[in-house]
């Protein structure tokens, strides 16, 4: 797992993801690489990342993949990212096609619902909560 | 005394708080008008690891972390 | 759609994909890089291609894309190419998460089974056709 | 006469042959002993367009290819 401080350099990343596995007889890897849209008027998004809990969730997901002989890789931005530029990358490396197929869709979307990252719209100056974008963590509402 | 951290948008600094268990702790929060609107969607980890029912007991020293709504990616 | 001679270039090839996207507004972008495993004993596989029928068969993905507001790009190697290095690229550039994570199963998954392009292992200097892993097209068995 | 051409691992040269159906075609090729094993298992496209059906018609100067199983990727 890869913090990075501003936008990924999903060049660099993809690179380094290929050199490392490059003899690890992997037949598939699918990236998924996650970049800034251009829309609602905002400059950029902004994200705070809690860092131990995200590496636990992630801890959890390199073991299941493991179980199904494949290995996952992730890399997200913290702080300011522009618009055209690209905050995540997750990927998976599997020997087989359908199991890498499968994986990458349940990966992301399980991030999406889980990884305790918050995400900001940077609209004039400001820095305001995706709020209405945002998901509840499975186990919401214990204090409620 | 135990300490509670609020995550991302909540945007309320750490406290120390005297409780022995969830159940506790959430009479408290609600009381205070900046985090109570949070504890309906908030999930809960204590010392870094997710719990998932109230009864939860709390010792001297756990760190308790509210965390909104998330949105990765 | 791109076919090169041997081993393709991953790293260059994905470059050239993000940087012809990189103001199209795609929220996502998801490539399947396939690599030869070592099994077998095999030194690589080979692979023959129809081009016509392929571009057509790829035109048609492009158009089907385009009804999801998503392009489908693909590279794929001719001729001999050897274990842990790539013979072919897919990718799917979408708005939305969701619609590329379709696309990508759905376009790796027929182009397995209905691309014209047939496999050869290379083995102790032979090209032995892939027969038991090859699949007959939709439609085979017209003449038979 | 059309032209017909083997593609992939069938390893046999293009022929040209007099018929005017595919199902006039299939006649002919089930006589050639390298060929007719793979008829099972192939495809047709006419003048690089797939088709379905065996009745299809065959005009002078067309282009028959017969694609074998195939494994991309």
């Amino acid at each position: 797992m890869e913090i990075y401080e501003g936008s990924l350099d999903v060049k660099m990343i993809f690179g380094k993801w290929l050199d490392e596995q490059s003899h690890s007889n992997y037949g598939a890897f699918i990236p998924f690489v996650g970049t800034i849209r251009d829309e609602d008027d905002i400059d950029g998004l902004s994200f705070d990342i809690y860092e131990p809990i995200l590496q636990k969730w992630f801890d959890g997901w390199v073991a299941k993949a493991k179980t199904q002989g494949a290995i996952v890789k992730m890399a997200h931005s913290r702080g300011d990212v522009a618009i055209h530029t690209s905050s995540y990358i997750s990927a998976v490396f599997s020997p087989k096609r359908r199991i890498a197929l499968e994986l990458i869709d349940e990966f992301v979307e399980d991030f999406k619902a889980n990884a305790p990252i918050w995400k900001y719209d940077l609209k004039n100056g400001k820095r305001i909560y995706a709020q209405e974008r945002s998901t509840p963590m499975i186990g919401s509402g214990l204090l409620g | 005394m135990i300490q509670v951290e609020f995550l991302g948008p909540i945007g309320h600094s750490d406290m120390q708080v005297e409780a022995s268990s969830l159940e506790q702790l959430s009479t408290i929060l609600k009381q205070n008008p900046i985090i109570a609107p949070w504890l309906d969607k908030s999930a809960v980890a204590i010392n870094d690891e997710m719990v998932f029912r109230v009864d939860t007991l709390l010792k001297d020293g756990d760190r308790v972390s509210i965390l909104p709504p998330v949105c990765g990616g």
